[in-house]
């Protein structure tokens, strides 16, 4: 019988104000299999963990429990004193009489009696442990980074400047994402693209970053330090390697098309690059609108390339590679201000967003930086901003503050009273938030020095007369109704998860909350990491941002990508299933629900009365079991287990509760 | 001989269930066992019982002794079983006989079991004669008689609208006796009953001795073929007395030891610690069962183990017939 | 009839006399009008043994689980029932459908033996409760069929040279109320049902007749056969018998294919369908109707993860 | 009535008064006093029972029976005894859930322990001939019992031969008898095999039957007592027949399930022998009488 410590920890008085702690050392002791038990008002700290390591070898202990905080917190701890004890780390349990005792219950009795089940389960299953040992896998040394904004480009830069390969993916042809849009950055006005194009540069240009744009995901297998991503390369028409970006093609095509990028201000060919500073800067067919392509007649690019690069037979192209690590950096979309009705959006044209407005900003734009209204080409000069448009809504489902609205309204009203001295700005907020360097100065600038007029309340409805929009609101300050006759309204629209946010999580395996957002490992101490080992993430797919703080995340995302990368191998989990195979019946259930692919058949020799005989059973890869169990819920036989979870450890602890 | 009205048979009984525990056939929710007599009971005496009276004197589970065990101590609590009287009513001959191989095992050869003896010491036998043979009996065919049993303590013999009783025993006198005390008993001349010719037959002579030359025989290839290993047979058979030793626990410190019918059609019986089973298979399983029943019991114990009353042959799922397994065997060709 | 049991015979003895199969399990004449037990033959000649009638109760697919390691071909004759035994024992890779051929027979619908009144005399009996609510009176699978049946996937009425017969007698007449049984437990209180059941499972013997005559039930060890592990004890108390009970239904859950040879066989009479069919009642519910063994694609509802599956419990 | 017409031979047999126990099924409280670490999977266990504070042998027995040691809340199961004036000594190697848990045990354990069950060595029939025992890994346990006898018995006996072998020479069990005490023992060669050597290994190195078929026993006057893996004693069936030793001559103890010990669980059967009464102990001669399952 195997010999059992317990250690029940005060965790000061954390645990001590509502669990008798010494009572449940006492209990302990009469428990099958104890021969040691003793309570320590810090069992994590250094003279508690020599208690531990003092009893074990004094004790001749096979295996102990700790009754204490989660083991989220502390099992790591107690694993590695059991080593230096000279014990199997998995030979100890630690059942968490904090979170589920303590902290939950305010009676001492009930809370001493619930860690007694708790504890007598815990010792019960320790009985039943065995040795574990891990194994190691190798790491492929190569990133995957998705999605090509300016967090994505950021993170692809870091860490190939760290010595690693990194694959920068993008589905869209060029890279740069929503900064690309952008005309200028708050707080310091920079120009966007004056900032931004470097980078792309850098990146298209670096001999470690391998660029794949107008591609997607479209399958994730593998694990942390081996994924295998299927990536599906969409055709381009256009052979790069023979294309100089002359532009002729582009010039000569003669369908036009409403450009995704100028946010639909402008026009675009069917063959076309997107934006003037693009990266890479060749175009591509659009084969939703070429016309060759949709029914074969004119051919005109193909026909003007001096090149001969156009290529209407080109397919998608479907590759698998194997990345050691993933960093999602997806961006967002903006959300549709169509769905607020009474504020005129999507029927009355002059009333736009802010990315619209950006683009009507841009020297390069479709109005060539000069602000017309998008209805008559006027240039307007009563402009109304409405903040929180699909944000901080609980009715439109988006009840999170988008982050970046605030402060790019205000870099909106300055620079309008840049352009147009004569212009005015009126600003409908519900708060202004300023949270960030130099921010609170900027806004205050905006208000004192470029005339912009916030006023404080909720627009309730926007109605055409004329030429004019009449934006009536309240300003809940004077509690008086105002009204405004404005010639453009511009509606800061929120961030949202990308429409196929959700479908990428699926395909990566990693969690997003309930708009779409993905999930971080912990909010406060682990940002970065996602729960799937290996796969991390960067800027406004995690959550709105603005692009500090998108680089700086991307900037982390990188250093934890080039972390595990430079390991060689990584430690393969010890806890992970197991076939018994004298009991496994190969009907192969778990090999289709196994979502590492981690199980194999095998065939196994054996004598069956007198013959040999050939069968089928499952086999587990440990470099691929990631130990998620839902192998041994589908084995009908009870042919898997999830070793150091075993049924009959479960089973144990269940018999234990019952048998108080 | 003396004999009762079938129309009393209420007022018999309670007469004897007032001197102690009295086991009658009764239907209670739709099954046909024997069962402590209660007034409000369905007594069945038209056909034999589908689970045979064995369970009385060696019921399915039986308690042997309380252990206990804290860390290094343990302690051993003898459980002992109850001493007090009973009377089992309407025993036929077939289970009359099996109750005759349960001795054999039980009570000779070296040890006594304790369990059975008790129970078995304390029991009066009250038989009853057959005047109808069942759809699987074949008790005949074993070379008994439906009629009447010498080994019971009383035997009632069907007499049309009577039941006539004799007592052959000290006990069963003593029964007979407190029927009479009660007036229940009046003289009957009338004919006994006898059962018309049994629909299932078979010759059973020699069969023992046949078999001796027959372990290896190919007939064991083919008969497994359709059994599917459950242990109907050996469970409802009034003859089938194995049985494992397995233990309970109460909780973590202390449980009870126990001893649970057992059938030599699990794969688990004959597994030896380190795996090795000496019957690996169904072929083996199959024939261990019946070579036990028709060889291996009478060279040890002198009497087939078979005692014709059909209940295996009722409810094999897969209609496995030990009367066409004897056939088989009679019809087989041994080399030598 | 006749000529049915004739064709069957020419078969069984072409496929043994070829070498196509080394053995043929079907069934023959009992010793009694009432009994078609199973019959297993290997040699050519034996192929006369072989009878086919209302009382070819058994079904006869567990009995294949012998042979599943086996390199020798086995012939099986199936009734529709039957037939998904077999693709639930492909399924769940017990069977190498190379290694069985599948003859399929048009079911004339079984009779009740429990009523036989005379054991002399031949008379009519009625048709078993599980014929009446039968949904499959076709072969699901088959490589063979005798008697023009048809194989189908599709739950619906009899086909082949015994159909009209048999939908005469009622077959399939009552697949739409064969949740009835388990309504009407339902609409017990708790403390009803746990009456209910503990009296059952009193009376059960624990001879896993019920197990083993199951085409679900393929383990190669059930942990009721092991008390190593000490999961449940050999004694037939109550509570183990219950825990037993339960367990197997459960086990079976999304794998019965609703032949009802469990309830069939046992000899203590529980009514071991009433628990099958709550399970596939509410498995229906959960999931759509499924009916387990009719489709060698589709993993049974309970053998994967599906992303809309039902999940209120998270 | 029916206990008095229920006295067999057997019964009149019995050695101690513990085998009229009333209840034979209840086990008597005992401890393990003492437990040697034979190989890595073999352990020798000291069962004795407190009487008058005095550690006394729970029962005697005689050489090739058994004892139902039981460990409780684990189960228990059937070792051949080694006895001893104040102990038993039952050496068990490790090979389920029951023995699993028996090699946890420290010395003090209470077990539970009865017997003795089966018939024996016929030690009184071999007497004045010579023995020859054969033995292979843990069937040396059984084996031993009746060497000891003969040792503690020496001049009843003429000459004495052990040839044992096992996997390694770590698997050796009773290394102290093997190397020590009974080489000691006049007129008594004792050889060892081990199927591997090691480096230190300086003995004969082959399987049991090849060794013995080079040691050439001569079965004149020889009775010889084997037991070991089965398919041990299949090839040295062949060799002791091939060297002149008839299947009279030739002993070997069966190991089957054994629940009860007493004759009525009905699960030691081997055709109508129950191993637990009319075993273990079998000669050649009369297994060849019973159907081959075992």
């Amino acid at each position: 019988m195997k010999r059992i410590g317990v250690f029940v920890c005060h965790c000061g008085t954390n645990i001590a104000n509502t669990v008798h702690c010494d009572q449940v050392a006492e209990v302990a002791k009469d428990f099958p299999g104890v021969v040691y038990s003793c309570d320590y008002k810090y069992m994590c700290a250094e003279p508690g963990q020599q208690l531990i390591q003092d009893a074990v070898r004094e004790h001749n202990l096979d295996g102990y429990v700790v009754a204490a905080c989660s083991p989220r917190m502390h099992e790591p701890t107690f694993r590695k004193c059991a080593e230096r004890a000279g014990l199997n780390p998995y030979m100890i349990e630690q059942v968490n009489i904090r979170e589920q005792c303590s902290w939950v219950h305010a009676d001492k009795e009930k809370g001493t009696e619930k860690s007694i089940d708790l504890l007598r389960m815990a010792v019960a299953k320790a009985r039943k442990n065995e040795p574990l040992s891990s194994s190691t896998i190798p790491v492929t040394k190569r990133a995957l980074v998705i999605g090509a904004g300016i967090a994505g480009i950021q993170t692809a830069i870091d860490i190939a400047d760290n010595g690693f390969q990194v694959t920068l993916l993008d589905r869209e042809h060029s890279i740069g994402g929503r900064m690309a849009q952008v005309d200028k950055t708050f707080p310091t006005l920079d120009c966007s693209a004056c900032i931004l194009t470097p980078k792309m540069v850098e990146a298209a240009q670096h001999p470690n970053i391998e660029m794949v744009t107008y591609a997607e995901v479209t399958a994730v297998d593998g694990f942390v330090g081996n994924f295998d991503v299927t990536i599906r390369k969409k055709a381009r028409y256009v052979d790069f390697d023979k294309c100089t970006g002359c532009g002729a093609c582009q010039e000569k095509c003669p369908k036009k098309v409403s450009s995704e990028f100028e946010m639909g201000l402008g026009p675009r060919k069917a063959i076309y690059v997107p934006f003037p500073q693009a990266v890479p800067n060749k175009p591509v067919i659009d084969a939703e609108h070429c016309r060759y392509l949709l029914d074969g007649k004119c051919g005109v690019c193909k026909k003007i390339c001096p090149t001969e690069a156009v290529d209407y037979e080109q397919k998608d192209e479907v590759i698998v590679e194997r990345y050691g690590s993933i960093v999602v950096a997806t961006g967002f979309d903006q959300f549709d201000i169509s769905k607020y009705e009474e504020y005129g959006a999507g029927r009355y044209p002059d009333v736009i967003t802010g990315l619209h407005l950006e683009r009507l900003m841009n020297a390069s734009g479709p109005t060539a930086g000069k602000i017309k209204r998008p209805s008559d080409g006027k240039v307007p000069e009563k402009i109304v901003f409405i903040k929180c448009v699909g944000s901080r809504d609980e009715a439109k489902g988006r009840p999170y503050c988008s982050k970046a609205c605030c402060m790019y309204v205000a870099k909106h009203a300055t620079l309008i009273k840049e352009k147009m001295p004569q212009s005015k700005s009126y600003i409908f907020y519900m708060d202004v938030r300023t949270g960030g360097k130099s921010y609170e100065e900027f806004y205050k600038r905006t208000q004192e020095q470029y005339d912009g007029q916030y006023i404080r309340g909720r627009v309730s409805k926007i109605f055409q007369v004329g030429d004019k929009l009449i934006v009536r609101g309240e300003d809940s300050l004077i509690g008086r109704p105002v009204e405004i006759e404005a010639d453009l309204v511009v509606l800061a629209a929120g961030m949202e998860p990308r429409a196929d946010a959700v479908a990428l999580a699926r395909t990566l395996g990693i969690s997003y909350d309930q708009h779409g957002w993905y999930t971080e490992a912990h909010p406060k101490l682990q940002p970065i990491e996602t729960h799937t080992a290996g796969i991390y993430l960067a800027g406004v797919c995690q959550g709105p941002k603005d692009i500090p703080e998108s680089v700086a995340q991307a900037s982390a995302a990188a250093v934890k990508a080039t972390g595990l990368l430079s390991k060689g191998e990584l430690t393969s989990e010890a806890m992970i299933a197991e076939c018994n195979e004298a009991v496994c019946a190969g009907c192969g259930l778990c090999i289709s629900v196994c979502p590492y692919k981690a199980i194999e058949k095998k065939k196994v020799s054996e004598r069956v009365h007198g013959q040999m005989k050939e069968r089928v059973v499952a086999v587990v890869n440990p470099g691929l079991c990631q130990g998620c169990g839902a192998c041994t819920v589908n084995c009908p036989s009870s042919a898997m287990n999830i070793n150091g979870f075993t049924n009959e450890q479960i089973l144990a602890e269940v018999d234990a509760l019952c048998q108080r | 001989m003396k004999a009762f009205p079938k129309a009393k048979l209420q007022e018999v009984l309670k007469t004897l269930a007032s001197k102690g525990t009295l086991y009658v056939p009764a239907l209670v929710d739709e099954t046909h066992r024997y069962y402590p007599y209660r007034a409000d009971i369905q007594v069945s005496l038209e056909q034999n019982s589908a689970i045979s009276p064995k369970e009385i004197f060696f019921p399915s589970t039986e308690k042997i002794y309380n252990f206990t065990a804290y860390g290094i101590d343990g302690d051993y609590e003898e459980i002992l079983p109850d001493r007090t009287a009973c009377v089992l009513f309407g025993v036929r001959s077939c289970d009359m006989q099996a109750i005759l191989c349960m001795d054999d095992v039980f009570l000779t050869r070296g040890y006594i079991d304790e369990y059975y003896a008790t129970r078995r010491e304390g029991a009066t036998i009250v038989a009853l004669g057959c005047s109808k043979a069942g759809a699987d009996c074949f008790c005949s065919s074993m070379g008994l008689n439906p009629v009447e049993h010498e080994g019971a303590d009383a035997q009632l013999y069907d007499l049309g609208d009577y039941y006539g009783i004799q007592g052959r025993t000290e006990k069963g006198e003593k029964v007979v006796e407190a029927l009479a005390v009660a007036g229940l008993l009046s003289e009957s001349s009338a004919e006994v009953l006898v059962p018309e010719e049994f629909v299932l037959q078979v010759d059973s002579e020699g069969i023992a001795e046949k078999l001796q030359a027959m372990f290896e025989h190919s007939l064991w290839d083919q008969l497994w073929r359709k059994c599917i290993n459950c242990g109907t047979c050996t469970y409802l058979c009034p003859t089938c007395h194995c049985f494992d030793i397995s233990e309970k626990k109460k909780n973590q410190h202390c449980g009870v030891k126990i001893k649970c019918w057992d059938s030599c059609m699990f794969n688990e019986y004959a597994m030896m610690a380190g795996g090795h089973n000496p019957r690996p298979s169904k072929k083996e399983k199959v024939r261990q069962r019946f070579m036990h029943k028709l060889r291996y019991f009478p060279e040890r114990y002198g009497k087939y183990q078979c005692t014709g009353c059909g209940r295996c042959i009722a409810k094999c799922p897969v209609n496995l017939e030990i009367t066409d397994v004897i056939n088989q065997v009679r019809e087989a060709k041994v080399n030598g | 009839m006749n000529s049915l049991i004739k064709e069957m015979q020419a078969l069984a003895q072409e496929l043994l006399a070829s070498g196509e199969v080394k053995g043929v399990f079907g069934w023959t004449k009992g010793s009694r009008w009432y009994l078609t037990p199973p019959l297993f033959i290997q040699k050519a000649e034996d192929a006369i043994k072989l009878h086919y009638d209302e009382f070819a109760i058994n079904n006869l697919t567990s009995l294949l689980l012998d042979y599943r390691n086996s390199d020798d071909k086995i012939a099986i004759f199936v009734k529709g029932c039957d037939s998904r035994g077999i693709l639930r024992l492909i399924q769940d890779k017990q069977v190498n459908p190379e290694k069985v051929l599948v003859i399929g027979l048009p079911c004339p619908g079984m009779v009740d033996k429990e009523a036989v009144k005379d054991q002399r005399h031949v008379h009519d009996l009625p048709l078993l409760r599980k014929c009446q609510e039968c949904r499959y009176p076709n072969p699901v699978l088959a490589d063979r069929t005798l008697g023009d049946v048809q194989v189908t996937k599709e739950p619906g009425v009899p086909i082949g040279i015994t159909a009209e017969r048999a939908i005469q007698k009622g077959v399939g007449s009552k697949g739409k109320e064969r949740y009835q049984e388990v309504k009407e437990i339902e609409a017990l209180s708790a403390d009803e049902k746990y009456a209910f059941w503990q009296k059952q499972h009193e009376k059960c013997l624990r001879c896993y007749a019920c197990r083993n005559i199951c085409p679900a039930c393929n383990c190669r060890e059930c942990i009721f056969e092991s008390d190593k592990k000490g999961w449940v004890n050999k004694a037939a108390t109550t509570t183990d018998n219950a825990f037993f009970g339960i367990t197997r239904a459960m086990h079976v859950a999304g794998r019965c294919v609703d032949c009802g040879e469990c309830e069939r066989v046992c000899p203590a009479g529980i009514p071991i369908m009433k628990i099958n069919r709550k399970i596939m009642q509410d498995i229906d519910e959960l999931f759509g109707t499924y009916d387990a063994g009719t489709d060698l694609e589709e993993a049974g509802p309970l053998n994967h993860f599906k992303l809309d599956d039902p999940e209120e419990f998270l | 009535m029916v206990k008095d017409n229920a006295t067999p031979e057997n019964l009149a047999k019995a050695t101690t008064e513990e085998i009229k126990r009333i209840n034979p099924l209840i086990p008597m409280k005992a401890k393990v006093t003492k437990i040697i670490e034979e190989t890595p999977d073999v352990k020798t266990f000291y069962i004795s029972k407190e009487e008058n504070g005095q550690m006394v042998v729970p029962f005697h027995t005689a050489p090739g029976q058994l004892a139902m040691l039981s460990l409780p809340g684990v189960g228990e199961a059937m070792f051949s005894a080694t006895d001893a004036p104040d102990h038993l000594q039952l050496s068990i190697k490790k090979v389920g859930t029951l023995t699993d848990e028996l090699h946890e045990i420290v010395p003090g354990q209470t077990v539970g322990i009865r017997g003795p069950y089966g018939n024996g060595f016929p030690m009184d029939q071999i007497k004045g001939k010579n023995v020859l025992f054969i033995a292979g890994g843990i069937g040396l346990a059984p084996v031993r019992t009746a060497v000891r006898y003969c040792v503690d018995h020496r001049d009843d006996f003429a000459k004495l031969h052990l040839v044992y072998g096992s996997r390694s020479p770590a698997d050796l069990v009773f290394q102290y008898d093997l190397f020590e005490t009974w080489p000691a023992v006049r007129d008594f060669q004792v050889s060892v095999t081990v199927d591997r050597g090691d480096d230190n290994w300086k003995g004969n190195v082959g399987f049991v039957p090849a060794f013995l078929e080079e040691l050439k026993p001569n079965p004149d006057n020889t009775v010889c007592i084997i037991c070991g893996p089965p398919i041990m004693i299949k090839f040295t069936l062949g060799i002791l027949d091939k060297l002149g030793f008839t299947a009279e001559n030739v002993i070997t103890t069966l190991e089957m399930r054994m629940k009860c010990g007493i004759g009525k669980c009905g699960r030691c059967n081997i055709g109508s022998c129950y191993i637990c009464l009319d075993g273990p102990v079998f000669t050649l001669a009369e297994m060849k009488k019973m159907p081959n399952e075992y």
